[in-house]
């Protein structure tokens, strides 16, 4: 959970916000609440690809 | 020890803000550079809240349907 | 663990397929970077394979040639 | 060897498939070879002008 | 300080040497100690802007 | 071990000068990448060391001027 917690952080910020500015914008919201989504359907989808391969 | 987590969470996030804010050196820290920096770890600090809060809704919710759902 | 072993795989697989595949973050997972994501974990496991047998048949010509040549 | 395995993966992964298809074709394949046997050169020659600068 | 030295020369060295020559010229030197002390700026900054933010 | 430190000194070298140097992989490493990546050693050691210098002068100034100036 931790590591998930890292990763989701270090790839949304860079995917939603490329020039920080004085707060977080309901859009920067909206974006990084997206790509965390996107990223776990990622990390299901990978996971189960991954482990489909190996039987 | 705590000195030591707190300088490696500061080496990490310069890291970060370093690569969104910097261009090229030059001789000070011009202050459109100055501010990215300090909105840079606001932000990053917002994020990380904002994400580590929707992380736990989700897990509870998946706690709470576990019987119903699969996790998918 | 096992188990701890297989997470760290799959959280470094999903991070080189999520550079590789993801654009912009949009409602739903689009057919287009679901099939990205599925060929990518396929695609890698094929170079892994490919590359560790590679890296064998070399390991093994270096040590047959070890007296007539050097390693270079 | 596991760390040059891993090394040589993740680069030629990102130099020679950009993005991946539903095989392995044959011009990845080869560049794929191509591109370890060039990693390989590349590991030697570094290590030969890190000791040779270290003497 | 181990770990600043390392960031700072993998940093500057990429903001610097793009692509490397015979020698280190005076102009990749300047840059580079202008990078370093930009770098150490940056580190204060982040260092007291984390810091407040925790307050 | 010494020899596992100097590998991995190489192994994070050779990734830096790769990623420096290395464009498309064809047939041969041609003799402009080979200068290239000899160079890149040389120029990463070169700007090892004034970093390094650098950063003992400044550890020294600091520690002279502790009374007089705070860090900042």
């Amino acid at each position: 959970m931790q590591e998930l917690l890292s990763k989701v952080t270090d790839k949304c910020f860079k995917k939603c916000i490329s020039s920080p500015g004085t707060s977080l914008g309901s859009s920067d919201q909206k974006c990084i609440a997206m790509c965390m989504d996107r990223y776990m359907d990622s990390f299901n989808l990978v996971s189960k690809a991954y482990s489909e391969r190996l039987r | 020890t705590e000195k030591q987590k707190f300088q490696n969470i500061i080496h990490e996030l310069n890291e970060k803000c370093w690569d969104t804010c910097m261009d090229k050196p030059s001789n000070k820290l011009d202050s459109r550079t100055e501010s990215c920096l300090k909105n840079c770890v606001s932000r990053f600090l917002d994020a990380n809240i904002l994400i580590t809060e929707r992380l736990e809704k989700k897990a509870t919710e998946m706690l709470n349907n576990h019987d119903s759902m699969s996790l998918e």
